[in-house]
């Protein structure tokens, strides 16, 4: 008899294990340096970095298990910081109108982009890089610098927190929580996996699959509106610069960290969330250790490519027969 | 380079000017002329410690014994040959500085560009509790505000400099003139060596960054009211590529008497734009980055260096030992910004004789140990 | 009559003949805009400085087709430049040496990424990604942060100057030539056996590995080819305009967003050489249509971005329609 | 009893070109309904219009499904068609190798407790619908990818039974089964029969549609030849009817001057994780077939030869020369071809052109690459009958029958000494099968030792001149061509065993 297959929790595991030697390397080095990276200091500052990246890395998870992609999202959030920043206009009052126009103008490029790839069917890569510089030419025209006023209420949900857990990063984990369920039970969900993993299968098996890909795009949009939010808060104003720091390339970067194939059907969420934490713990090392600027440029490129290289190779063999004549340690399950 | 200081310092109103996407504010931009004239206080030969109208505040309170006080810098960025020319001269001050036992520890962060990543920075370094003074140079203008509004309430002194952020809450906010100064020298200087009726094209880095968009403005009110016409302003990303690419085209359908940039780099390319083409040299306002003021001895053309004055990152690390030694400072400390001209051209080259290409005339460091190889060889 | 319609399927088939169909309307554009264009001196003007995005994307062609992506280009650009300033230092005598030291590294640069992706199975957008970031870091440690030393004459006379004196057009640029040598080049050898091999790689893997072919070998072709392309590139614009501290950012995107203009299909197995550099000479010949009409600076991107998106979006349908194809019986 | 479906009309062009014109079909409740045609007839384009992939150009689809009654109906997406009660049998896999059965099966309609996806349910409902099925050995928790293509068909119909449809479309469901599994369908639909659910089935096996189907729709190149009760007509008169001429004995006999000569392939003890003790040897000029049940490593022996997953015990000679085929660049190097048995998967670049796909292994192979042999591409494809709209056509746009043409032709072209050929026939209709099964013969002529695999057990015994028959990885037992099929399931189904005890052939 065929035995059941784990389902992959195999990778999962194994990037919780890359993070925790990342995490043990990294204290190692600081320590030698004569620090203690565990000082509170340095876990909220690991915590802290978690949030923005965050948020854009789980909404990318969803378009990436399409086997889409989107480079909008840097832009988005800049955009979303000045619609909230402008509209909360240094009024409390305003913060829910804000919040409630930053997700839906965010939803809104998000069906866009979904659309594009989906009905026009334009590769993802292009078509958002697309949308990206159309929302780049926007901001340049109509934003010139920072703009807007956002009250001291608002701030808190980028400076205040409990014990040592920023709020921001208790936002992004509930975040990641919700995106685990949806990927898991719930049917658009379920077929975001179809979709990623052969869309021509999907849609013969009475799978309405442009609906799902333009959800996860939608979704993926608004997770950046949030990232917005984020800095709305931390900036206490709104700022077009946000672009320039290639966040999505960030989130991506994270998300295949956390064992999300970039070709689709396979990943999730709480691999995720340890990717962004793995990059979280570069920067505070790096911080902490004074580390050369350029130098952290190469040691970032060098452990991203590292860590994915420890797990890329057995994740990507996808017809691992039982084997029946197996030499005893030859056997999975 | 893309630093000018945030001129709206100090002036939380200026955000809806922002919103407006107006950039010109009439008090500021004549404050600044202005001061270009004022005689700065101070010996002449440490410019970087000369202040121009300065209002002296007490720092008593920060006043700390023993020369072993930690001070941390959260820098924007190394991202550009300006900002990395000021950072070796800030530490071989430091160098200095720790050498005289007037500081202890000197730490930094840098923040890439990224202002939420200089806000976690800022925020690492108070909460670690181990910095006795703060040396912030801001990678934008607004948005540092609140994080370094929470440096200042954690009652360490800080220091801010080069860009500002829309509070007064820090020690000292330490500055050169300022944009509107350095657009208004450059676009003066074309008015000036321009015939009426000449064409000018103007060349700029980015968009939407407040500090650039200053020297821009000023340059639009000074060609505005001269006979100059403006071509076209065209973003290069600083890129000489895109810069020579740019220029060739104008030159391709006309002639270009005069160019105007709101920072030297790739001036060069812009020169050799006219060459290539074959066309006469244009009156040319650069800035005092060594490649062009060598180009410009090299050709003899009719030109200028703006200056935004680089020797500025020698005086945080300077004004924090000050205020750890309880001595009063300037609470907006303007620093003297002037334009290089051909008179003194020729003076500052000789100084640089053996400075690499992007490098910066003014840097201000000659008389540190470290001089010259520290710049020299980087 | 079969070449014919070959050529008929190379030029109008599936999602490549758009491009065309784009770079003409653009021209007819600039033609409106501004007639003296097309005289012979800023048309080689145009085409000099096109040329380095035309052999970037000839290189970047060969990676997508066999099924991957090379983000690394643009930081490696610049790596070049940065390279030769520094070790040619203005000593004439140095540049040859250095040219081969540059075109060492770019092979170098292409190699490690080809066996980082195949051999360690790293997804190539994640391995040229890492190799950017490490070049744009390391490139600065080892300068400072900024740029140093000068590059010498003879080094800029391939991207700046060109055969002087010609009829017509005045001046013939060596940039030009160049890039009409290596397009050829990339063409031809799409027909060689390694050509085939790499279509068909990506393609269907596994089926070329089943046929025998060695696609691990051909895909770190591929991104070597690209290296050498860069390299390439990055002596034209180091030459055309000098070292600054800016060069090259930002030109993997633009070179890809060439590609697949060029209906080059990103994941691979489809497009044609020529018009992945067709696809390089419609951007270029955008962004010089928009300083034609003086279009707002800030206004670009976005017009840039929508007709990339239409145009992609055409050429994706134009491939779901018919593709005009003759009845001709099996044999 | 009442027409549950209605094509009238029906017509259908791809590029340009007509693939089905006015071709009419009707099926009535409660009836097994055959759709036979040759290659690239239409069947699968006709079946895909009634499932919504395809919208037909002209004619209308009339459905009396369900409690809506009789009505006209346009499906523009497969949801649609399944909603109405069509469920179907694709002729390539639609399968998520990441997925398990249960998942594959409910996928698009997944149970549902509360708004959230019900596994336990999923799991069960699946369990129920294979044991429905009569398969036992496969878990609904097992993933698709690691499952043998036959546990993938059952999967596949698992599938369409589990939409509850009134209407089930099954295009060549018994492809990649063999005899044993052929004998589950049987009995499957019966059973819907009896629960009055139609089956449009679709398949080039002649046997299969005299012992299951009550009437015949006869496609000839898009265009509708007849209908008929299956009881008004003989094989040999359907075949003559798809064919459009009469098709002699069924397998050819050997061609004169083929004899017998030295060893080409000889395989001695050998072992890897998925067969164990194979000792083999094929002939030039000899047809050795593999017999089995699905799963009992027929493919895997292939696999194993051609470096694909290697031997790790035992030794491999090929022309008395031992050879370590650790890749298959190696086996192509040491003359051995092997056509595939999921020519999509593993055979074709799709969206390259007939012409790029045939030169494949020239072009990947310097050892056999010649200007002569690609000479003799043309001819090749010209000698298949291959159907295509020249040789640029993209092969993704050939049918089922003319990919695989291509595919045999490829290895073809490299002139191998060994040609291995995994379920070459799958998929292909009576024509093709007959054409393919003279050059087998003709291969054997020309001195090629040739080792078949194939699930429908009559083509090994009619082709083959010695017969292997496997059982759970091991050889059971050797047969002479001709034998009888009880003889060749005895010990394929283990009830027979002359071979020497594993122990025999473990690793030394
Ligand atoms: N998506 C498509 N695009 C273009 N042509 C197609 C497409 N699908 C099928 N065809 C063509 O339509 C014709 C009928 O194909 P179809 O698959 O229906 O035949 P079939 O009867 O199923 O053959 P087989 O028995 O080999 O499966 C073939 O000539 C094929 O080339
Ligand atoms: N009883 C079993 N125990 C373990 N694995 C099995 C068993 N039956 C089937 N399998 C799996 O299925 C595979 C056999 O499928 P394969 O296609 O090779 O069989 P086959 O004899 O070629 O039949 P067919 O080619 O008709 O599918 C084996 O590799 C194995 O992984
Ligand atoms: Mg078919
Ligand atoms: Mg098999």
């Amino acid at each position: 008899m065929i035995a059941p297959t784990p389902r992959r929790l195999g990778t999962t595991a194994l990037i919780y294990l890359a993070l925790a030697g990342v995490l043990a390397l990294g204290a190692a080095a600081v320590a030698v340096d004569g620090g203690n990276l565990f000082a509170t200091a340095n876990l909220v500052d690991m915590l802290t970095r978690t949030s923005l990246t965050g948020f854009l890395a789980i909404g990318m998870t969803l378009v990436i298990l399409c086997r889409s992609l989107d480079l909008s999202v840097g832009y988005v959030a800049a955009l979303s910081s000045l619609v909230a920043a402008t509209t909360m206009d240094g009024q409390a009052a305003n913060i829910p109108l804000a919040v409630g126009l930053v997700l839906l103008v965010s939803g809104l490029i998000g069906a866009a982009n979904g659309a594009i790839v989906a009905f026009l069917k334009v590769n993802p890569f292009i078509a958002t890089l697309g949308t990206g510089l159309i929302l780049k030419g926007y901001l340049d025209t109509q934003y010139k610098g920072p703009a807007g006023d956002v009250p001291a209420v608002f701030q808190q949900f980028g400076y205040t927190r409990i014990a040592f857990v920023p709020v921001s990063a208790l936002v992004m984990l509930a975040v990641a929580a919700a995106a685990v369920w949806y990927l898991r039970s719930t049917r658009t969900g379920h077929h975001m996996y179809a979709v990623g993993g052969d869309v021509e299968v999907a849609r013969m098996s009475g799978i309405r699959t442009t609906r799902v890909l333009l959800t996860a795009h939608v979704l993926c949009a608004m997770c950046a509106g949030l990232a917005g939010l984020l800095l709305a808060a931390r900036f206490g104003t709104g700022s077009a610069e946000a672009y320039t720091n290639l966040y999505e390339l960030d989130a991506i970067a994270a998300v295949v960290l956390g064992g999300t194939l970039l070709l689709g059907g396979k990943g999730g969420v709480a691999g995720t969330v340890a990717g962004v934490a793995i990059l979280a713990v570069l920067d505070t090392v790096f911080n902490v250790m004074q580390i050369d600027p350029f130098a952290k440029d190469v040691l970032r490129g060098a452990v991203i490519i590292t860590a994915v290289a420890l797990y890329a190779r057995r994740q990507l063999d996808r017809t691992a027969r039982r084997p029946r004549f197996a030499s005893v340690q030859g056997r999975p399950s | 380079t893309t630093d000018t200081p945030a001129d709206d310092a100090a002036t939380d109103e200026s955000a809806p000017a922002a919103d407006s996407g107006e950039w010109f504010v009439q008090a500021e931009y004549d404050e600044q002329l202005a001061q270009r004239d004022i005689e700065p206080e101070g010996d002449p030969n440490t410019p970087w410690l000369q202040a121009i109208e300065p209002e002296w505040v007490d720092t008593t309170e920060f006043k700390r014994e023993g020369g072993d006080a930690t001070v941390c810098f959260s820098n924007a960025s190394v991202s550009n040959p300006w900002r990395v020319t000021g950072w070796i001269t800030m530490q071989e001050q430091v160098k200095v500085l720790q050498e005289a036992g007037a500081i202890g520890e000197f730490r930094t962060s840098d923040a890439g560009d990224d202002d939420d990543q200089q806000i976690s920075d800022i925020q690492a370094f108070v909460d670690s509790g181990e910095c006795d003074a703060l040396i912030v140079s801001p990678s934008t203008t607004a948005t540092l505000t609140p994080a370094v509004e929470t440096a200042c309430a954690s009652g360490i002194p800080v220091i801010v400099f080069d860009r500002g952020v829309n509070t007064d809450c820090a020690t000292t906010f330490i500055h050169p003139i300022g944009g509107y100064a350095y657009g208004a020298d450059a676009a003066e200087f074309l008015v000036e060596n321009l015939e009426p009726g000449s064409t000018v094209l103007a060349l700029r880095i980015l968009p939407g960054v407040d500090v650039l968009e200053h020297r821009w403005a000023a340059a639009q009110q000074i060609f505005g009211d001269s006979e100059i016409e403006v071509l076209g302003n065209e973003f290069t990303g600083g890129d000489a590529a895109e810069i020579k690419n740019i220029v060739s085209q104008y030159l391709q359908r006309g002639d270009v008497d005069g160019i105007w940039m709101d920072a030297g780099d790739g001036a060069v390319a812009a020169i050799e734009a006219f060459e290539d083409a074959g066309k006469p040299y244009p009156v040319m306002a650069g800035e005092d980055e060594l490649s062009f003021m060598r180009k410009w001895e090299e050709t003899g053309m009719t030109a200028i260096a703006p200056v935004y004055s680089n020797f500025q990152w020698r005086t945080p690390v300077l004004a924090a030992t000050m205020i750890l030694n309880g001595e009063q400072v300037p609470a907006e400390w303007v620093l003297p910004q002037e334009p290089i001209t051909a008179a003194d051209r020729d003076e500052y080259l000789e100084r640089n004789a053996d400075m690499p290409a992007l490098h910066y005339a003014k840097f201000g460091g000659e008389d540190l140990p470290g001089f010259p190889d520290a710049w020299r060889d980087r | 009559m079969t070449r014919a319609r070959r050529l008929g399927t190379a030029l109008l088939g599936g999602g490549t003949g758009t491009v065309f169909l784009l770079l003409v309307l653009i021209f007819a554009g600039i033609l409106a805009m501004n007639p003296g264009f097309f005289e012979g001196p800023s048309l080689m003007a145009f085409l000099k400085q096109a040329a380095p995005l035309v052999i970037l994307a000839a290189g970047q062609y060969f990676v997508i087709v066999s099924g991957n992506f090379d983000l690394s280009v643009g930081a490696l650009v610049g790596a070049q430049v940065v390279i030769a300033a520094r070790l040619i230092d203005g000593e004439e005598s140095r540049t040859v040496p250095v040219m081969l030291v540059m075109l060492a590294f770019g092979i170098g640069v292409g190699l490690v990424n080809g066996l980082i992706t195949t051999v360690l199975k790293v997804q190539s957008f994640i391995t040229t990604l890492g190799m950017l970031l490490v070049l744009y870091g390391a490139i600065r440690l080892w300068t400072g942060g900024a740029p140093t030393g000068s590059l010498s004459e003879a080094f800029r006379t391939p991207g700046r100057l060109g055969i002087t004196g010609v009829p017509v057009v005045g001046q013939i640029p060596w940039a030009l030539l160049i890039m009409l040598a290596l397009g050829a080049g990339a063409i031809l050898l799409m027909r060689t056996r390694f050509g085939r091999i790499l279509m068909a790689s990506g393609d269907n893997e596994l089926a070329a590995k089943l046929s025998g072919a060695r696609v691990d070998a051909a895909r770190t072709a591929a991104f070597v080819l690209s290296g050498i392309s860069a390299t390439v590139a990055g002596i034209l614009i180091g030459g055309f305009a000098g070292v600054s501290a800016q060069v090259g950012e930002g030109l993997e995107f633009t070179v890809i967003t060439a590609v697949v203009l060029g209906g080059v299909a990103l994941g691979g197995g489809r497009g044609t050489a020529l018009a992945a550099m067709a696809g390089a000479l419609a951007i270029e010949a955008l962004f010089t249509l928009f300083n034609q009409m003086a279009l707002p600076a800030t206004l670009r991107p976005a017009v840039q971005g929508v007709i990339i998106i239409a145009a992609v979006a055409y050429a994706a349908r134009r491939r779901t329609r018919p593709a005009l194809q003759s009845t001709a019986s099996p044999s | 009893m009442s027409a549950l479906l209605a094509m009238r009309g029906i017509g259908k062009a791809f590029l340009g070109v007509p693939v089905l014109s006015a071709v009419d079909l009707t099926v009535n409740r409660g009836e097994v309904h055959a759709l036979v045609g040759e290659n690239g007839a239409g069947k699968s384009t006709l079946m895909k219009i009634l499932a919504g992939v395809h919208t037909a150009d002209a004619g209308t689809v009339e459905l009396n499904t369900g409690e809506l009654g009789s009505r006209i109906v346009s499906f523009t997406h497969p949801a649609a068609a399944q909603k109405a009660g069509v469920a179907s049998v694709f002729q390539e896999f639609n399968l998520l190798p990441e997925l398990t059965v249960a998942e594959n099966v409910h996928l698009g309609h997944e149970p549902r407790r509360r708004g959230a996806i019900d596994r336990k349910a999923m799991n069960e409902a699946a369990a129920a619908a294979l044991a429905d099925l009569g398969v036992e050995d496969l878990a609904p928790t097992a993933k698709v990818g690691t499952l043998s293509v036959a546990h993938q068909q059952i999967t596949e119909i698992a599938k369409a039974l589990s939409q509850g449809a009134d209407l089930i479309c099954m295009d060549e469901p018994t492809a990649a089964l063999a005899d044993a599994e052929v004998a589950l369908l049987y009995r499957l639909v019966a059973r819907l029969r009896e629960r009055g659910v139609a089956v449009l089935y679709v398949s080039h096996r002649l046997r299969e549609i005299f012992d299951l189907c009550d009437r015949i729709t006869i496609l000839k190149d898009g265009r509708l030849v007849d209908s008929v009760a299956t009881a008004d007509i003989t094989p040999d008169e359907l075949v003559t009817r798809m064919v459009g001429r009469r098709i002699e004995a069924q397998f050819p006999p050997r061609l004169p001057g083929t004899e017998t000569g030295e060893v080409r392939l000889r395989i001695d003890g050998g072992g890897n994780d998925y067969v164990d003790g194979i000792d083999l040897e094929v002939r030039a000029g000899e047809i050795v077939g593999l017999a089995g049940l699905q799963g009992s490593g027929r493919t895997e022996i292939a696999e194993a030869v051609f470096g694909i997953t290697p031997f790790t015990r035992g030794t491999v000679a090929v022309d008395g020369r031992p050879v370590r085929i650790s890749r298959p660049r190696k086996a192509i190097a040491a003359g051995i071809a092997l056509v595939t048995e999921d020519r999509k998967a593993q055979g074709l670049a799709l969206h390259q052109s007939v012409k790029a796909n045939a030169r494949m292994v020239l072009d990947a192979n310097a050892r056999v690459h010649s200007r002569q042999r690609l000479g003799r591409i043309e001819g090749l494809l010209a000698s298949l009958d291959l159907v295509a709209r020249g040789d640029d056509q993209e092969v993704q746009f050939l049918s089922g029958g003319n990919q695989q043409k291509v595919v045999v032709a490829k290895w073809l072209a490299a002139e191998p000494g060994v040609i291995v050929l995994d379920e070459p026939t799958r998929g292909i209709d009576v024509g093709a099968k007959h054409k393919l099964y003279s050059v087998i013969r003709s291969l054997a002529a020309e001195g090629l030792a040739v080792l078949l695999i194939a699930s429908e057990l009559i083509e090994v015994i009619g082709l083959a001149d010695r017969i292997a028959v496997l059982h759970d990885g091991r050889i059971a037992g050797e047969l002479p061509g001709g034998a009888t099929e009880q003889e060749v399931m005895a010990y394929a189904t283990g009830r027979r065993h002359d071979r020497p005890d594993p122990e025999g052939s473990e690793p030394e």
